[in-house]
């Protein structure tokens, strides 16, 4: 016996409910893949394209040989601290790779190197980490957001820029990075949730590399994959391998021209893994076993791209060669650049605390410059 | 001289006025946050703006007030002009890292390569009978940044000039709106409005030289009353309107207190580590030799803000200040 | 021609990706239904626990009145505001009813009908919006929070309850209250991931009303529902119409259960309307039109309940005069009770502050102590 | 009178000794925040209470202040006694709204049904070379908020005693820990240590007859050897620890400053509205009469905090220190 076949029970003590109550959107086209994307190894390797991968090749190289420059760097008390991306070097390059000259990146803290392959001066782009000023560089001239420290806080950047772009009717695209970590923040959620709802042309790219610091995934989300995020926010979510630099930027390519034809944000988690410690700072030793790292070491994202073209013929030994060639340039300068000391000005630091000095500014540069010369006189 | 007709304006009419014109001047002039577009906001002070410059230009958000913020300094990164309404002053509170982090610092952690012209506005202040969390006198936080304005009408006139000066700076500006004074109403002509005034200026109200009230804001009006109510004990007061406390103008409060050698600062938040403390540090410091009495202060007792009930206890009123002004060692 | 076929290409260029890939949990369980679950006026009426439904009607015939009077009161001066449910009371009351005495309630500033629903007193419950001391009551008697304005801020001290009472092996689950727009909070969403982490047993019961204040759902979200935010952090989502109470009471008890049970969190999205405007002060005609809201009146939880009572026989004329007689006195006890003017002693403005006074505030406290001798002589 | 083995111990050992102390004597105490738990926390302050005391009463959070310290709120409201973490001074402000408007406020909206026994231990200060955002002294917005208490030792002995208490404390503690005094040592008998002193109450760290030093935290031992350099000018200079901003022991301040007849206020925070203000304010209040001299201060400058190779400019000094107190009208 069904309801409709009850005394009484008819049309009338049935209510269709308002119209509002309907899902707005389907969520399935939103819902990433079960296994990350890949295109090394696999059949869709096929179809690679040879000149694109070089230059993918060239910049991991470079990209891998800055790690370690900068690493080393730290060893010799040039930096005072660098985040390694040993490891994550696919992300970072592709992250840059994928953009155009008037599209904007907003690094987080890590990611000195996708900064650097998107042509930021590396002594520029590690200005923050050397103690010297904040920001090495004119955001606007190389439409690098600065680093950002506070996690996740530059998303909302992002969007915001995208969407004033957008309303000012210009083809710009800001791809955002940020960590696993930064995902459990509000400002990750709320940057997210103004992105899907303006439909803003801006990229949100994860690097889960496993750790925020010593604290794994499993104790910072519960899940399905960080990918799963976006339908909760009505965007597209994707998985993809983030040592596979094919992948990563078949992917990013893919959400860049979602967003430059007002398709809106994607989300994408990369998986990765953070080879080295946190920070040269940092004894990973502590939360994590080798055999964890070697199975990942085996995974290695310049190795897997140097694999395939190997085999593939698209690179032999001259073209490895090459690439090693030219980022020990890099390394060589970098090092050279990085040795000479810095001269920064303490007056400096009084200026662009606002447009104009205020009248205390005023009083307390007095008061050091006062203290400067009596220091130099004695 | 052009007669202008004078007619009474509120003070929410004035700040409606003052966004309306900055964003028919400069295209770059973006409204946003929550309710300010179809509903004219809680307090109606964008009421229209949606109408005329449409929903891009004043912008009902997602209900996220760091979003917020950090949208608009994206949107700052790109060259436009946002103007935020917080909606309440403990509203403020989530978008708090923003501000601190990267709002303030912006200018100066690129070296002036980005700028942020935001203004922030933020009703304030108690006096209108709201339940918690609706009537904080949070500018203490903003004052202790550098890197911020804060900036404060207590007039019709200065909510309009004021504002008009706050989107126009290039450097992000708390605009703190006097909840209580919303509906306060003066002879004002929208069609010719005053001249805008740069930032950072005291104005002395009310000329005296028996002692200086300094104050600001909410406080200015009790502030006035208590000037003229202090001629019965035979006190000819002196009011400092600091309308902006960063800039702080120093020069006009310790001229003014080196005339009258005493001063009580006046303000509705907490006593204990508020903005008039800093006040008075200075004014011991500049005016040492002038004192004939400590400065003394009269503020909203060190509590969270209390209940409608009971709030007129905890605002400076009349009474307290005349018998803090009586204080100041007028036998000496 | 695969990748295997290729001369070279084996399985040297190949890698097997770390374990650590694998999504951790399957995603298809945590999605909602793509309507919202309904039992009244559908074949899963049958079932109807007849006393559970009489019970729910009387609540939700006093919920109403409730709102009634509590609007009555702010327009005679005895409620400074009212943030009204009508219209939402199936929500209100099936909150209330399937938790247990040592269960906790974190009601937002608009939950004031679940906290009387739960047994809270109705002066108490509206001590705050009178405009008498924040918090009426102690949230520890009832195990009722206070209730809350900022925002989903109450979230995640639902979450950090509902853990320390698991750590601590007692049986208590805690449902947490939050509107449409508080979804877009940042405390929304650290509260949710925290509570998959810990799978703490919380209950999340979103009463979408359709607006935020002024703004309606589609500027809020560009989710397919609320409720599919829940897969983002790994614990189920259910979509329930909102106005049924029988299926709101079976959707939240079935989380309640789990909870209960260690299955961790669950978030539920009630879709519901809110019928008058945001809170006496505000005006609802300035942001949406009279057919919307004449829609969602047709579809009232009251009518609806009553309806399908009526028709299967578990509910008379008797009953029904009954449920309003109750009401009547609830009411007119309320009203008078609310008529009394609350005296508050201004000298406890210091109490509390800190467990001990501390100095500036003894002295503080004699200042006013002083000034109101003073006016008493005068 | 027994003998206690006096050992070198550092302050981040007495921080670490005083949460397991108190974790072992009280099972509702639970230490929480990002790394707390494997890692020991980045500064190694927790070290191996996760493994002393298991995951659950030493828990790394996910990533997320305010859900952090909104968790520790619900977990106070049930009866525990959480120590949260925050990493560093600037991750604080993501928590800003849950501090404000819930643990400040807790205790006096529930009218004392609900305290919120909560510490929330925040390493903060600069001088250790870290890149922006690591080095801010946000003690101002603290103690610009009634309902919270905020401590900060300068001492090994004081680091444990301190803590011990704020852990005791039935209400939330806002607990400074200066980042560049955590490798500081003293001899400190970890076996058996000092008696825990209430919060409240300052102490005397040197007498002296010329002038008081008043300051707190880091700027301790800069204080201490300005005051020992000053010997060299002919001044004698009594240091105040004031240890806890909030309360803030005005007694001992009046005491000493009315002794010495002259003040200066040191700490590392911005000046402008910086806790220094409050101080002079209360100083030139209650201690009119006895001053040779306004009270001046010396605090960083107005700027936001500098980058690592410019920030020995930007912190107090000894040299400063001296130069100030010289201009303490010496003549008069
Ligand atoms: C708001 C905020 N909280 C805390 C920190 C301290 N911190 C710096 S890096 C880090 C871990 C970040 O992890 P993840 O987001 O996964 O990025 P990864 O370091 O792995 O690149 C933490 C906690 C911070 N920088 N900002
Ligand atoms: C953090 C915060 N921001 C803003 C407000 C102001 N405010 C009060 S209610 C409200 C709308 C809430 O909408 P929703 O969450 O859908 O709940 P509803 O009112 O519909 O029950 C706003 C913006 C607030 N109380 N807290
Ligand atoms: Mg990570
Ligand atoms: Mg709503």
């Amino acid at each position: 016996m069904t309801v409709q076949e009850l005394p009484g029970a008819g049309a009338s003590h049935r209510s269709t409910p308002p119209p509002a109550w309907r899902p707005r959107t389907d969520a399935a086209p939103l819902l990433p893949d079960p296994e990350p994307y890949r295109v090394l190894g696999t059949p869709a390797a096929e179809k690679l394209d040879a000149a694109l991968m070089r230059r993918c090749y060239a910049e991991l190289v470079r990209g891998r040989r800055y790690n370690a420059q900068a690493t080393a760097l730290t060893r010799q008390g040039r930096l005072a601290v660098y985040p390694s991306t040993v490891g994550q070097e696919a992300c970072e390059i592709a992250a840059a790779l994928v953009l155009e000259e008037q599209d904007w990146l907003f690094p987080s803290y890590r990611d000195t190197l996708a900064a650097v392959a998107r042509g930021l001066d590396p002594v520029q782009a590690l200005t923050l980490l050397r103690g010297d000023w904040h920001t090495g560089y004119d955001p606007r001239e190389h439409r690098i957001a600065p680093l950002s420290t506070p996690l996740a806080t530059q998303l909302p950047h992002a969007v915001g820029l995208a969407h004033a772009a957008r309303l000012r009717g210009d083809d710009v695209v800001a791809l955002a990075m940020v960590g696993d970590g930064g995902t459990s923040e509000g400002d990750f959620h709320e940057a997210l949730n103004f992105a899907a709802v303006w439909q803003a042309p801006v990229v949100f790219l994860v690097q889960n590399n496993g750790f925020a610091i010593s604290v794994p995934l499993a104790k910072q989300t519960a899940a399905p994959t960080l990918a799963h995020k976006a339908v909760g926010y009505g965007m597209p979510g994707r998985l993809v391998d983030g040592n596979d630099v094919a992948a990563m930027h078949e992917v990013l390519s893919e959400a860049v021209r979602r967003a430059r034809a007002g398709g809106g944000p994607t989300l994408i988690e990369a998986v990765t893994y953070r080879i080295e410690a946190h920070t040269n700072a940092d004894d990973a030793t502590r939360y994590r076993g080798d055999a964890e790292v070697e199975a990942w070491k085996a995974h290695d994202p310049v190795e897997l791209l140097e694999r395939e073209l190997t085999a593939r013929g698209m690179l032999d030994e001259a073209g490895i060669q090459e690439a090693k060639d030219a980022a020990e340039v890099m390394a060589a300068t970098l090092r050279d650049r990085m040795n000479a000391e810095p001269v920064l000005d303490p007056m400096d630091l009084f200026e662009n605390v606002y447009a104009e000095q205020t009248g205390r500014l005023r009083e307390q540069a007095e008061m050091l410059r006062a203290e400067l010369d009596a220091e130099e006189q004695s | 001289m052009t007669t202008v007709a004078l007619k009474p304006a509120t003070m929410a009419q004035a700040l409606q006025r003052a966004m309306r014109d900055a964003m028919a001047e400069d295209p770059t002039v973006h409204v946003m946050g929550e309710d300010v577009g179809t509903l004219g906001g809680v307090f109606r002070i964008t009421d229209g703006l949606a109408k005329e410059f449409g929903e891009e230009r004043c912008t009902d958000t997602p209900l996220a007030e760091a979003g917020i913020l950090g949208a608009a300094v994206g949107m700052a990164m790109y060259g436009l002009r946002p103007v935020v309404e917080m909606q309440f002053d403990a509203f403020a509170y989530p978008a708090f890292e923003q501000l601190i982090s990267h709002v303030a610092k912006m200018r100066n952690r690129t070296r002036g390569a980005m700028p942020l012209p935001i203004t922030i506005r933020v009703p304030y202040g108690g006096g209108i009978g709201g339940v918690e969390h609706h009537s904080d006198s949070s500018e203490a936080y903003y004052v202790a940044t550098p890197g911020l304005h804060v900036v404060t009408p207590a007039t019709v006139e200065d909510a309009y000039g004021l504002l008009r000066a706050s989107i126009a700076s290039d450097d992000p500006v708390i605009f703190l709106e006097p909840k209580r004074l919303y509906w306060s109403k003066a002879q004002w002509d929208p069609a010719a409005p005053a001249a805008v005034p740069g930032i950072g200026k005291a104005l002395v109200r009310r000329t005296g030289t028996s002692a200086t009230l300094i104050t600001y804001g909410p406080s200015l009006p009790v502030c006035l009353e208590a000037a003229e109510a202090a001629r019965e004990e035979g006190w000819d007061l002196e009011v400092v309107d600091l309308r902006s406390l960063v800039p702080f103008d120093e020069e006009a409060v310790v001229a003014s207190v080196r005339r009258t050698g005493r001063a009580v600062v006046v303000h509705e938040a907490n006593g204990f580590g508020g903005p008039g403390a800093e006040i008075v540090a200075r004014i011991q410091e500049k005016c040492f030799h002038h004192l004939e009495a400590p400065v003394l202060r009269v503020t909203g007792f060190d509590i969270p803000y209390p209940p409608p009930m009971l709030e007129k206890h905890h605002l400076p009123g009349v009474d307290r200040i005349l018998d803090t002004v009586a204080r100041l060692q007028w036998e000496n």
